[in-house]
């Protein structure tokens, strides 16, 4: 069974190459180190929030106002640079943890104690953050020249050939990593999405189990937030808008059940490094712009088929047995 | 010995059991609809005193094309979600369709044969759904992701930075034509439409095929109901009225680019699950939806009226969305608790 | 009875437009009988601006001035607006013709188109190429400007106009584009950004490339907001028209209209301080000319738009 | 029998000073109130150390909530648990497992899509150094636990792709990795075969020498009689008797489930076979099963039995258009049919009641009602449209005949005992008036008054004409009801037996593959 899931990560990773090297032949240079650390660098925000998304999806929940808290956070954090420059990043990257978290306990709380469907709640609130970008904002933009240096260099700071931003990426896979295999949350978040039913007889408090899994996709989306303004210089109502279908739609190429209960860090990561090439590559190869949504459209479905394909429900194997007996 | 048991033992082998325990009264006044419909009323009312142009006929009829195209695809997409699916490439459906009209009106067709490539556009494009969605097997939320892109990526080919304008005189009728006095096409089509719609869910074999899947697949299949063709027709008829409304829409702004309709299905789903349809699927009604259609056309006027910006009405949007399904489970929460006490 | 002038944007919140809205205070004060309505929706869509359209009808505002989001989508509904006796005019980004009074250009299409390209060439003495990137694929005023570009290109000898891309006013996407035309031509010289929100992300994504100074960001854009990047060096020069000005001008019109002004071709409506508009066949009318900004001036008008 | 209750209630108070031990755990004047229902009304319950306790009543007494109040999974309305003497509190399923109460539920409630090693850890894994779970020490307990119960898998596998058997022998293998002084079994043996209950058996009595203190739950008498020291009965939610197994005959216990005696479990009565209806020859599929093929008369009861996974459960759901056939062919009346979804067999007149009752037999969410009416709605419709009255009048025509309890047929499914689901399904497919019914385990734990009722129905149902099968894994049943059996072993016919030949030792022959029985 690991072999299935395994083989079913090693076909997206054959998909992701195929991929290079088709756009290679179109433009040498894509699969090029330094591109391909472009590349990475320019989906690390997408990577990060699918690696959210998928704890919520494993429990069998989705998430869909992940844009909005990152646009929210976003505004709030740069609003804190626009009036106090001098607090510095760090103290800015707890804030938009802190605040993402705070937005996900929102969602995890009407999730757990009313029992409302996630996909109702997280459509209220993906609504509602946006407004809220409004509000604070009184509708402005705040633009690079109202932001500080050190709070736009931060995500662009060069370590070791690598952007900070996809060091940060590459940190929270590791976190992920652990989280998901090794820890009981981690793996709570599996059963209760699997079979919810049971988990109440495992002791598992379901409720509270989502409610975590909207905290910490809150907060991957907070600290999103903080990274997407600060890379693109610029906070408005706007940013990152629909952004949260394209992520449930890395996660799923990624072969995590939207019915919950199946999924790994892998395969989210791949999904989103998949969904992000098709993306950053279209404009590259000089593709007309006007052809790029119908690509990346027919790229969900086929992975989508593909990811069914090999989840399908074999029948019951119950002949095989009376023959290797016989 | 309780009562209960005594009751329980001295039933007679051939009782007879009761068609209902609740009277039709009783069961109307405790639905989601007149809770739904008190807020409906509630803000009527706040309107009214907000602005001193809210209460004139005219005004009312413009203010109908806020919500009639979506709540137009909200009927089918209700159905659809009370069988447990969803459709979220409404909208693009919108765009592709609007396309395919432009692109033959640019050869001269008449206004029937737009009409009819409209609602036939629209038709196989939820039927291309259905067929991935019950032909393939996948999760509709995701086979529609995709086709939401590639249905309106179809549309950017075509048209590019372009717009399609030139269509003949009566196309116009749809979206801006009056049926009687203030009473617009649109307005009436909807009337139509809501009690087709709840005519075949409430009061057909279909409808109550179309509960029982949403209840339980696996059982509905198990007793006879062909799963598989109701959910595709459903996709179909999500898709045709996608393509009804793109007629009317497209009439309406007399012109068609690629991005028409942006964003349109999560408002559509909204309207839907805010009508008191569970998203999960297997419960909901037409009567819901129509009231709920209601609420949304008449906050974003009522708002508009007095220049508050879309933004802050989609904040109310949403709470009410929130807000209208949590507080009967507060109110259940808070009841049963107390009687524990 | 103070006379209702809706100022209708392609979205809130862009910072043109705010400045637009100051310029349209500054009209109605001097006026003393007007009140303004600063409204638009919140992404530019043509659905979201009829609704607001539609809202400002049942007001029975006096007069309209709309940058539209779509040409022609937005017709029917202004029309029925004029059928309810409202004036009605287009600024910025203009209505088709049977859908407003008169349409009130920032500058003139022909001299802009000329412009944004000249900018360009200007800093490549030996030619080489150029990419544009616009707004939205359906935005009227940005697709003119790139035709009228086209037009004048037999005049730039050696530039060569290697791709449009559209970031659909949308910093993030802007700025991905501008990352795939450094992609896709590594040796583009300079990219035309005849948009303000897209002018910013370009420029964004070249100094994060660590090409400013190779590559030219140019095109329309706001001192306030691309102060940064003149220091920088990644982009040397830019063009706008003043955005208080339009907003000023456009309120004036639509004042004379409600006056009983008649916007026939050929006629001149007065528009305060900035003169008369006279109207083409089109019922089209210039403002002024573009100006440009550089290293030389922009200290002087960062603070002002 | 009132006076029978009062009597039991104070049998149960003085029980303690009549057992010899102390109590581990005892329960006292314990009730749960469900909405509609009082699913316990002040029960009392005790449990010793190194004995086991037997729980029976009747469907829907109250057996398994009390089982989930035991493990803190629902709380009780009133009433009190105390451990050695001392009350104590099970807020949730945790607390009841750090108390020492371990259950193995009704349901296997476990996770298709973790690996087995998980299934028995979730919740309480072994931990490393730094508080991350140690997935090798995991690895090792769970083989460990594994091998302890007799069931020999890879705890790498993932859970989905177990039988059914080896799935409960993980449930058990959970409920044993818990360090336990109380266990709990709510009808373990209903998905084994005779090997593993064997070994569950053995088990058990392990387990006692340990000094554990069992709470066993069955419809099974024989295995009652057989493993349990002590019997707790319960009627309605109500204690109705309590003592040493010894001190009871099977009739004394089942009068008391009941309240009242069961006339005859097996009402079989002999009625003339008709003529041929249904024809099966070489049905096959690829992985499920191969050449099935029989011949079915009006008014017969032919039996299939087979131990579970057998795949007869299989075959009968590819008769009933579930699954496609690779091969084959069915006869109806003579007729050649392709039978490619439920709704064609319906047509045929074939119709299938499945062993699954809530997944697959009942619509839970609807109502009774329209359960009823779903597959015959052409019947009470006119033209598509839907004529309530009608719904209602065919529903009470065929549930009344059933004796069907329930507020009113407006009641949603869900909310009635397993025993009434099962003949609102039944009464389901009777509206559609079949040619042959098709019974999949139709008494799977029901209890003994309606086993008999559901039997005595199967009688008439033949005696009207129906051609009846009847899938079965327990052997009296088959023997008691059927007309000819047929035994499949995996995926094949392993015998057929006509009825003069039905002996208990031919059809276990058969199923388990020890030469082949009489009549084959
Ligand atoms: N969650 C619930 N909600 C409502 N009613 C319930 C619930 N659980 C059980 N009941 C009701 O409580 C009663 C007792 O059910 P319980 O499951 O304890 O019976 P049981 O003795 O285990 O029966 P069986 O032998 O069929 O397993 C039944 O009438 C049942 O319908
Ligand atoms: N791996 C499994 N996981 C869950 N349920 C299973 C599994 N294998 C079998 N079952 C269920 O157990 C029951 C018995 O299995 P199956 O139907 O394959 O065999 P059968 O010969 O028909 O046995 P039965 O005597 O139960 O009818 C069925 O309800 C089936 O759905
Ligand atoms: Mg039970
Ligand atoms: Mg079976």
């Amino acid at each position: 069974m690991t072999q299935i899931l395994k083989s079913r990560e090693a076909i997206l990773a054959a998909a992701i190459l195929l991929l290079v090297g088709l756009i290679s032949t179109r433009f040498g240079d894509f699969a090029a180190p330094a591109n391909l650390i472009n590349v990475f660098n320019d989906t690390s925000i997408l990577i990060m929030l699918a690696l959210g998304q998928m704890v919520v999806i494993v429990s069998r929940c989705i998430d869909l106002s992940v844009a909005s808290n990152l646009a929210l956070t976003g505004m709030v954090v740069a609003t804190i640079n626009m009036m106090f420059p001098a607090v510095p990043v760090p103290v800015l990257l707890l804030v938009a943890i802190g605040f993402g978290a705070l937005l996900g306990s929102i969602n995890g709380i009407l999730v757990w104690k009313l029992d409302i469907p996630p996909i109702v709640v997280t459509l209220g609130t993906l609504t509602i953050f946006r407004g809220l970008i409004f509000l604070i904002s009184n509708g402005e933009w705040i633009n690079a020249h109202e932001m500080s240096p050190s709070f736009k260099a931060f995500p662009r700071y060069d370590v070791l050939g690598l952007s900070l931003l996809s060091w940060l990426a590459i940190a929270t896979i590791a976190a992920f990593f652990v989280l998901v295999t090794r820890t009981p949350p981690g793996r709570a978040f599996f059963a209760v999405g699997g079979n919810p039913h049971a988990a109440v007889y495992t002791g598992i408090n379901v409720g509270y189990t989502r409610f975590l899994a909207f905290v910490i996709s809150g907060a991957v989306a907070g600290l999103c937030g903080y990274l997407w303004v600060a890379r693109y210089a610029v906070a408005y109502v706007d940013i990152a808008g629909g952004f949260e279908l394209e992520v449930v739609a890395a996660c799923v190429i990624g072969g995590i059940s939207i019915a919950g209960g199946i999924g790994s860090v892998g395969g989210a990561v791949l999904g989103a490094l998949f969904l992000g090439i098709v993306k950053n590559a279209l404009p590259v190869v000089n593709i007309s712009p006007f052809w790029q949504l119908a690509i990346s459209g027919a790229a969900i479905i086929i992975a989508v088929a593909f990811n069914a394909r090999s989840e399908r429900k074999k029948g019951r194997i119950i002949l095989k047995q009376a023959e290797r007996l016989a | 010995m309780s009562d209960q048991a005594l009751d329980r033992d001295q039933r007679a082998p051939d009782r007879n059991i009761p068609d209902r325990l609740t009277s039709p009264f009783q069961r109307i006044f405790k639905s989601w609809e007149t809770l739904l419909l008190a807020v409906a009323i509630a803000i009527f009312i706040i309107n009214s005193f907000s602005s001193p142009y809210f209460l004139d006929p005219w005004n009312l009829s413009d203010a109908t094309f806020n919500f009639t195209e979506k709540a137009m695809i909200a009927f089918a997409m209700a159905l659809l979600i009370i069988s447990g699916e969803i459709d979220l490439s409404v909208a693009s459906i919108i765009a592709l369709t609007s396309t395919a009209m432009g692109y033959l009106a640019q050869f001269g067709f008449g206004v029937p044969e737009l009409v009819a490539a409209g609602l036939l556009v629209g038709m196989l494009c939820g039927a291309f759904n259905g067929f991935l969605v019950t032909g393939l097997g996948l999760p509709s939320i995701v086979v529609t992701i995709g086709t939401m892109s590639l249905f309106r990526g179809i549309s950017y080919i075509v048209l590019g930075d372009q717009a399609f304008r030139g269509y003949p005189a009566g196309f116009s009728f749809f979206g801006q034509g009056y049926v009687w006095w203030v009473f617009t096409f649109e307005i009436v089509l909807f009337a139509v439409l809501a009690v087709l719609y709840g005519i075949l869910l409430h009061k057909t074999d279909f409808g109550r095929a179309v509960y029982a899947i949403g209840n339980n697949p696996v059982g509905a299949q198990f007793s006879g109901v062909r799963v598989g063709r109701v959910k595709f027709i459903l996709f179909m008829l999500t898709g045709l009225m996608a393509g009804i409304a793109a007629i009317c829409l497209t009439s309406r702004l007399g012109s068609t680019r690629p991005s028409i309709a942006f964003g349109w299905e999560l408002e559509i789903v909204t309207m839907v699950v805010l009508g008191g349809v569970n998203i999960l699927g297997g419960s909901g009604t037409i009567p819901g939806v129509v009231i709920a259609a209601f609420v949304m056309g008449m906050v974003t006027f009522g708002f508009g009226l007095i220049n508050v910006p879309g933004i802050v009405m989609s904040i109310f949007i949403g709470l009410l969305l929130i807000s209208v399904i949590a507080l009967p489970r507060l109110w259940l929460n808070y009841r049963t608790r107390r009687k524990a006490v | 009875e103070n006379k209702r002038i809706a100022l209708v944007v392609k979205a809130l919140g862009i910072g043109f437009f705010e400045a637009a809205a100051k310029g349209a205070e500054e009209a109605a004060k001097e006026l003393g009988d007007v009140d303004i309505i600063y409204t638009g929706p919140t992404d530019t869509t043509a659905e979201g601006q009829i609704e607001v359209i539609n809202s400002l009808i049942a007001q029975k505002v006096d007069a309209i001035a709309v940058s539209a989001n779509d040409t022609d989508a937005l017709v029917p509904t202004l029309k029925k607006a004029m059928d309810r006796g409202i004036k009605v005019i287009s600024w910025d980004s203009g209505v088709a013709e049977e859908g407003r009074q008169l349409h009130l250009n920032p500058s003139s299409n022909p001299l802009i188109g000329n412009m944004i390209i000249k900018l360009a060439a200007d800093n490549l003495p030996d030619g080489g190429k150029v990419a544009v990137l616009s707004a939205t694929t359906t935005s009227t005023n940005q697709n003119t400007w790139i035709e009228e570009m086209n037009k004048v290109m037999g005049n730039y000898p050696g530039i060569e106009v290697v791709s449009t891309v559209y970031g659909d006013d949308k910093a993030d996407k802007s700025y991905t584009e501008a990352q795939g035309l450094m992609k896709a031509h590594p040796d583009l010289k300079a990219i035309i950004a005849p948009t303000s929100v897209g002018i910013v992300a370009a420029a964004q994504a070249v100094s994060d490339a660590g090409k400013a100074g190779e590559i030219n960001v140019t095109g329309l854009g706001l001192p306030s907001e691309m102060a940064g990047h003149i220091a920088s060096g990644a982009s040397k020069s830019f063009a706008i028209w003043n955005p208080i000005d339009l907003g000023y001008s456009a309120t004036m019109l639509a004042y004379s209209l409600i006056d009983g002004a008649e916007a026939t071709p050929g006629a001149e409506i007065p528009m305060g301080r900035m003169g008369t508009l006279t109207l083409d066949d089109n019922s089209e009318g210039a403002m002024a000319d573009p100006f440009v900004y550089d290293a030389s001036n922009i200290e002087a008008f960062k603070d002002i738009f | 029998m009132l006076a029978d209750t009062q009597d039991a209630r104070a049998r149960a108070t003085d029980a303690p000073t009549q057992a010899a031990a102390q109590p581990l755990l005892s329960l006292r004047g314990v009730s749960k109130i469900f909405p509609g229902v009082k699913a316990l009304s002040d029960v009392a319950l005790d449990l010793y150390p190194g004995q086991v306790t037997a729980l029976v009543g009747e469907n829907g007494a109250g057996k398994s909530t009390i089982v989930k109040i035991l493990t803190g999974i629902y709380q009780p309305d009133g009433g009190t648990i105390s451990m050695d003497g001392r009350p104590v509190h099970f807020g949730d399923a945790h607390a009841a497992s750090a108390a020492g109460v371990t259950a193995i539920h009704q349901e296997t409630v476990l996770f298709d899509d973790l690996p087995v090693g998980e299934n028995i850890f979730i919740g309480h894994e072994p931990r490393t150094r730094f508080g991350l779970i140690d997935t090798k020490a995991m690895r090792i307990q769970a083989r460990a636990l594994l091998h302890k119960v007799g069931a020999d898998i890879d705890p790498r596998v993932r859970l989905r792709d177990l039988g059914i058997a080896n799935k409960h022998m993980v449930a058990i293998a959970r409920a044993l990795s818990i360090e336990a002084r109380v266990v709990i079994m709510d009808e373990p043996t209903a998905a084994l075969s005779h090997k593993e209950i064997a070994e569950l058996y053995e088990l058990v009595e392990r387990l006692k020498a340990d000094g554990k203190a069992i709470l066993f739950i069955s419809h099974k008498f024989d295995e009652i009689f057989r493993i349990a020291d002590r019997y707790t009965v319960f009627r309605d939610g109500e204690l109705v008797s309590d003592g040493l197994i010894g001190d009871v005959s099977e009739d004394e216990l089942v009068r008391m489930m009941v309240g009242r005696t069961v006339g005859q479990i097996f009402p079989k009565k002999q009625v003339p076979i008709g003529d041929e209806i249904l024809t099966v020859a070489g049905y096959s599929h690829p992985t499920e099963f191969e050449d099935i093929g029989f011949k079915l008369r009006q008014g017969e009861i032919l039996g299939f039995y087979g131990l579970v996974g057998a795949g007869r459960s299989e075959f009968m759901q590819s008769l009933f258009g579930i699954t496609k056939p690779s091969k084959g062919a069915i006869r109806i009346a003579g007729e050649i049919r392709v039978i490619r979804s439920p709704a064609e067999a319906i047509e045929s007149g074939i119709v299938y009641v499945p062993e699954d009752r809530g997944k697959q037999g009942a619509v839970i969410g609807l109502p009774i009602f329209q359960n009823v009416t779903l597959p015959s709605l052409h019947r009470t419709s006119r033209r598509g449209f839907l004529k309530l009255a009608e719904e209602f009048k065919l529903t009470r025509e065929y549930t009344s005949r059933l004796d069907l309890r329930a507020a009113s047929l407006d009641q949603d499914i869900g909310n009635l005992s397993g025993g009434n689901q099962q003949k609102v399904v039944i009464a389901k497919w009777l509206a559609t008036e079949p040619r042959v019914i098709i019974l999949d385990e139709p008494t799977k734990g029901i209890d003994i008054g309606s086993k008999a009722a559901v039997h005595e129905f199967m009688t008439e149902l033949a005696a009207k004409g129906l051609a009846v099968i009847m899938v079965s894994s327990e052997l009296p049943e088959i023997m008691g009801m059927s007309d000819r059996v047929i035994v499949m072993r995996d995926g094949r016919i392993a015998g057929e037996f006509e009825r003069e030949d039905i002996t208990a030792e031919g059809l276990v022959r058969a199923a388990a593959g020890l030469g082949a029985g009489a009549g084959a």
